[in-house]
């Protein structure tokens, strides 16, 4: 039996997974780099280590350091998250060697599955259709070229080892595929430590929905339905929901059967992501699979009532499955929406920061996965994404109305923040009517630009707000508080009992 | 007072107060409203019977505010005496240099270009990383090098300047 | 059609409801007494009104006023939440009088069913077991008195208009009556504006169990399945479950026919609640009707997977129930948790005061419905009650391993508050077993008192924590801010830049 | 410096710190931690491999802790020598007089004595509504009423005498 699991990763997915163990009596170990003492998944943890500088190279993705701290805590398991080495076999090896279980499936298994060119030799062995491409990794950006003109324009150009749209490249032209080659090796290497990559056909207007699925040690394979994540930018989800308004009950149904039939052919232990391409005329292709958790699997937690992270626990235990497919129904809608520091008017730059302000939604049908706090500063060193925020209702329509009343009580200030740009989704015509594909935030750019609405009212509120902020901190008006309470509602406390004519 | 909002330039006046009641003169035209500070940063407005709420991050200065409403951000500029002085005093001075800036903290990854080159409009001069993301920043029309000032493998902050160059 | 609703009332269930209006499109209006004008809820609503001084009695229980706000704000219809004027028939025939849609049921069902003694004598007529009892209100000391004796100690003194608890008092022994009665009559003069009282023989070792109603204006009424209430103080629930540990599917399916008949017999339309006392042998008893939505609504909706304020505000649309009783079951389990600022080792004595500092659990399976933030003022004229927090999962044993994880995250300082004594009912054995009823506070009461268990090492902790502080707050260590953030975590990055031996 | 918590009395030192790497002794004790200040009002401690964490509430004085840690809540006291020196002082001096006193702000509902009425133990002298529940305060012995506070309907705060009392 686990008795303590060490959580290689940081940010919402480190808390995430230490809240399932917390709840099922496992201790749990954060490793920390130098950037993040005062993260959350460090004070949530009920052991800690550092395990090296900030640079991810250098602590989160250091095999040795994450070793020696798991040998140092004696943790009984090793669970990666996703990311940084979660779809690295060394290190599922690595952990096999030392006696440390690994949550996540086999070494074997992720090199099957995690190299993508790989996967896609299996898949065509199984019978599974996927997308024309080079079956060989490409030696050189002359080769890149050559092969994206066989193929025809517009190409994919990935990363091997990628996930999470990182060392990603959409090419519609000869001129683009020198640098898309030379960026996409480049940010492949600093995220995967891997600068293989791959050139495949485009697939236009292509829907990406993908299936859950969750194997034991037993032989035992089951799906937990679909998940649609075609809203991208940078080739990165940024708003998923579950079900796809996309898919029809019986594509589902076909789609599930050969999800379960890729996952057994390699035989799949633990939770795992096959994803697949949907044309506009419902062909389906295997895309590849995430050997790991999704950022997104809280939708499908929503929707089939389960805890992935505890199933998860419970595999690595090994313990047989104890969900049955025919038992296992989808109830009602959820949406999920990444919320990210960046700048959305300015090309999704990542914008770090001191959170200054952050008042989160609750009530019903909402659950946020997050990690931030006001005052804490958002490294520059990971990802921009500071948690997520998951709706479930009954319908599609009134999750979609729920996403927008929990946007409306969402406030994060002191950062750059894309939860304007979500609110802007949900109000999108293509969206509200789910007919939507990975195209749709560049079909859909200039309806989700900043309005330049002008009104008048809001206006005078916002220049009377500032004013008064600024009257309140004029030396003059505030008595020097003597017990150090200076924040703005103290302030106004003091301020507020002023009176009479002033004429400032 | 004056006050920018966006393009807008508007005369504010507090006339009165009287706890959360305050009146204000904007433009001229009276505005009663009860305001208070609620959460800490945010601050509730009633006016008219509708309940505004406005999220304020101030400057360093005290004089320039990000607010957010829940439809729009705006930049609200208090324009004292001393910062009229200091805008009319800075007026036509400055003629600026063409200049990359850093528009976020991030670590340098690649400088492409040396001293002196020659460089033509939509060449790639400097490559940040920032949240494991690579960005190239490409100068918009020709120009030659005149100084770099930062290494690869540095770190800079927002408003860095990296290079600096002669417009030809 | 609803446009625009005004809720009358303030706390938690204001901005529940005002949530729900506004996933619908509603707008909403907020009333607010002179101690609530930083409240959450008048901030949350699109509209707000004062409509008198802090005492209810002068605001959120004056008709006059709340009438005067809904006119001058042109609302639709009127909430009202629970408590104050949520089942006085007065206001709801004054709405009705004024054009106002009031949300709940007509004010003749009101007054069969919210004054208790006459809902008794319905109930008799309709075949329903009632606990016996006066069939008329007492009259004075002497008659309680005389009652009490007639029917055998112990015996319950209740308010007629009452709710909540409150105007409720248990009598062991004749001379407790006579003190029992004249506060009894004082609270419930105070909080619901009559002091009609009676007497009930007490049920002993009693369940609490309650069912959730729904009916429309067509004649259609369905049942929301149960909810156990039996962990109770001073006749106050604090922890709540759907569904109940101790209800049989048989019993269940009998109770809730009971409910639905007893909803049918007086029209009943909108959302309520029938509570029933179950005695150990498993007979059943109606206690009284809620004609209104209750605090614990949501394990409810989080089991049956219902909005009830959606379906309320449907039903008051006048439109026919879209939920089916044959299509409604109970997935997984929830429990609600009542976060109270109170001490709990000084008889639950309510304690207001500033929230200092605020930490709410998010993450799977959580919802809060809460309405205070960091620097509020809890008023001291109302409630104590500050928050309700509810978990669901897949099995009531994980309900209650998901909630103690969530009372782990969950931090308030500044105020007493309940929360580590309701993670000490998580771990007694008897609610983690399901076999407790309504002496379980008493029962336990030895087990649910703090601890006086010592660790060295959390002192030694403590200890520092406070040192470290202290330190950094002398003047000497802290260079004066310029920037006006004097906030811990900023004066922590200037203590903490500095090095060196120290000795002190 | 000496710290009391709960019933303990023990001495704490700060022996050298190097950004979050404190040293503390206690009682003779070496203590290597790191220690931070994360979310606002709560610290993060590093103790052999172990994280907890401490909510500090700090009183006005600066120096009386409450601090709340999962499992339990404790006084913690900074005794430095002003405090100790006032704590000598202060001795044996003090003999208290009997009174009533409210535990919570609140509402003076009743008060069913008059100045001079000699009570028995039970009986109620003032009732208090808070938060719309009414408390009954009782004597606990016999005794007279001295002087009466406050009025009927008055808003009390906590710690504020209501009623004194000569104990007979």
């Amino acid at each position: 039996m686990i008795q303590k699991v060490l959580v290689a990763n940081r940010g919402e997915i480190a808390v995430r997974i230490m809240r399932s163990c917390r709840e099922m009596g496992i201790r749990t170990v954060a490793v920390f780099s130098e950037a993040d003492r005062t993260a959350r998944h460090v004070m949530y943890a009920d052991e800690a280590s550092c395990i090296g500088p900030a640079a991810s190279q250098e602590s989160y993705l250091n095999i040795d350091n994450i070793i020696a701290a798991a040998k140092e805590h004696r943790a009984d398991a090793i669970h990666p998250g996703y990311g940084f080495l979660s779809e690295n076999a060394d290190f599922a090896r690595r952990c096999r060697e030392e006696g440390i279980i690994f949550i996540g499936p086999a070494p074997e298994t992720m090199e099957a599955m995690g190299d993508k060119i790989s996967a896609r030799k299996r898949m065509i062995a199984a019978g599974v259709p996927v997308v024309p491409g080079t079956e060989e990794p490409l030696q050189s950006a002359e080769e890149a070229l050559r092969v994206a003109k066989e193929i025809g324009f517009p190409v994919m150009l990935k990363a091997s080892m990628g996930g999470g749209g990182k060392g990603m490249r959409l090419i519609h032209s000869e001129d683009e595929v020198v640098e898309a080659y030379e960026t996409a090796r480049s940010e492949s290497m600093s995220s995967f430590g891997d600068d293989t990559v791959y050139i495949e056909k485009f697939v236009e207007e292509p829907h990406h929905i993908e299936f859950q699925i969750l194997g034991d040690n037993h032989g035992n394979v089951i799906h937990l339905f679909d998940r649609e994540c075609s809203v991208q930018r940078r080739n990165q989800k940024i708003v998923e929901e579950s079900p796809s308004p996309f898919l029809t009950p019986e594509l589902r149904r076909e789609m599930g059967e050969k999800a379960v039939a890729a996952a057994r052919a390699v035989n799949y232990s633990g939770a795992g992501t096959i994803e697949f391409l949907v044309d506009k005329h419902r062909h389906f292709y295997f895309l590849e699979m995430n050997t790991r958790l999704q950022v997104e699997h809280p939708i499908t937690e929503e929707v089939v009532g389960v805890d992935l992270v505890k199933e998860q626990l419970r595999v690595a235990n090994g313990e047989v499955l104890h969900l049955k497919q025919d038992e296992l129904y989808q109830r009602g809608h959820a949406i999920e929406c990444r919320i990210c520091a960046e700048d959305t008017e300015n090309n999704f730059m990542p914008s770090p920061g001191i959170i200054q302000q952050l008042t989160e939604p609750n009530g019903i049908g909402v659950r946020i996965d997050s990690y931030v706090y006001e005052g804490y500063e958002i490294p520059l060193y990971y990802d921009p994404m500071i948690g997520k925020l998951i709706v479930w209702a009954t319908t599609r329509q009134f999750a979609i109305e729920r996403m927008r009343r929990v946007l409306y009580e969402y406030k994060i200030t002191g950062v750059k923040n894309n939860l304007k740009y979500l609110r802007r989704i949900m109000f999108t015509p293509d969206f509200v009517r789910g007919e939507y594909n990975t195209l749709f935030i560049e079909k859909n750019a200039k309806m989700l630009q900043r309005s330049n609405w002008h009104n008048e009212e809001i206006e005078n509120i916002a220049m009377m707000a500032a004013y008064i902020d600024y009257l309140m901190n004029l030396e003059e008006n505030t008595p020097s508080s003597t017990d150090g309470d200076n924040r703005p509602i103290s302030r106004w406390k003091q301020f507020g009992l002023q009176k009479g004519v002033l004429r400032i | 007072m004056e006050i920018h909002i966006g393009d807008r330039v508007a005369d504010v006046t507090l006339v009165s107060k009287d706890g959360n009641k305050v009146q204000f003169l904007i433009d001229g035209v009276p505005y009663d409203v009860d305001i208070v500070m609620a959460e800490n940063g945010s601050c509730s407005i009633l006016h008219g019977g509708n309940s505004y709420n406005a999220e304020l991050i101030r400057s360093d200065n005290g004089k320039n505010y990000t607010v957010n409403t829940f439809y729009r951000s705006y930049n609200v500029d208090i324009v004292d005496t001393q910062a009229k002085y200091l805008r009319m005093r800075k007026g036509g001075e400055e003629k600026q240099d063409d200049k990359i800036v850093a528009p976020m903290p991030g670590k340098v990854v690649k400088i492409p270009v040396s001293v002196g080159d020659r460089l033509q409009a939509g060449d790639i001069v400097v490559v940040l990383e920032a949240m494991k993301m690579q960005s190239n920043y490409k100068v918009s029309s020709d120009c030659t090098v005149r100084e770099i000032l930062v290494q690869e493998g540095d770190s800079v902050n927002t408003n860095q300047v990296l290079i600096t160059l002669n417009i030809n």
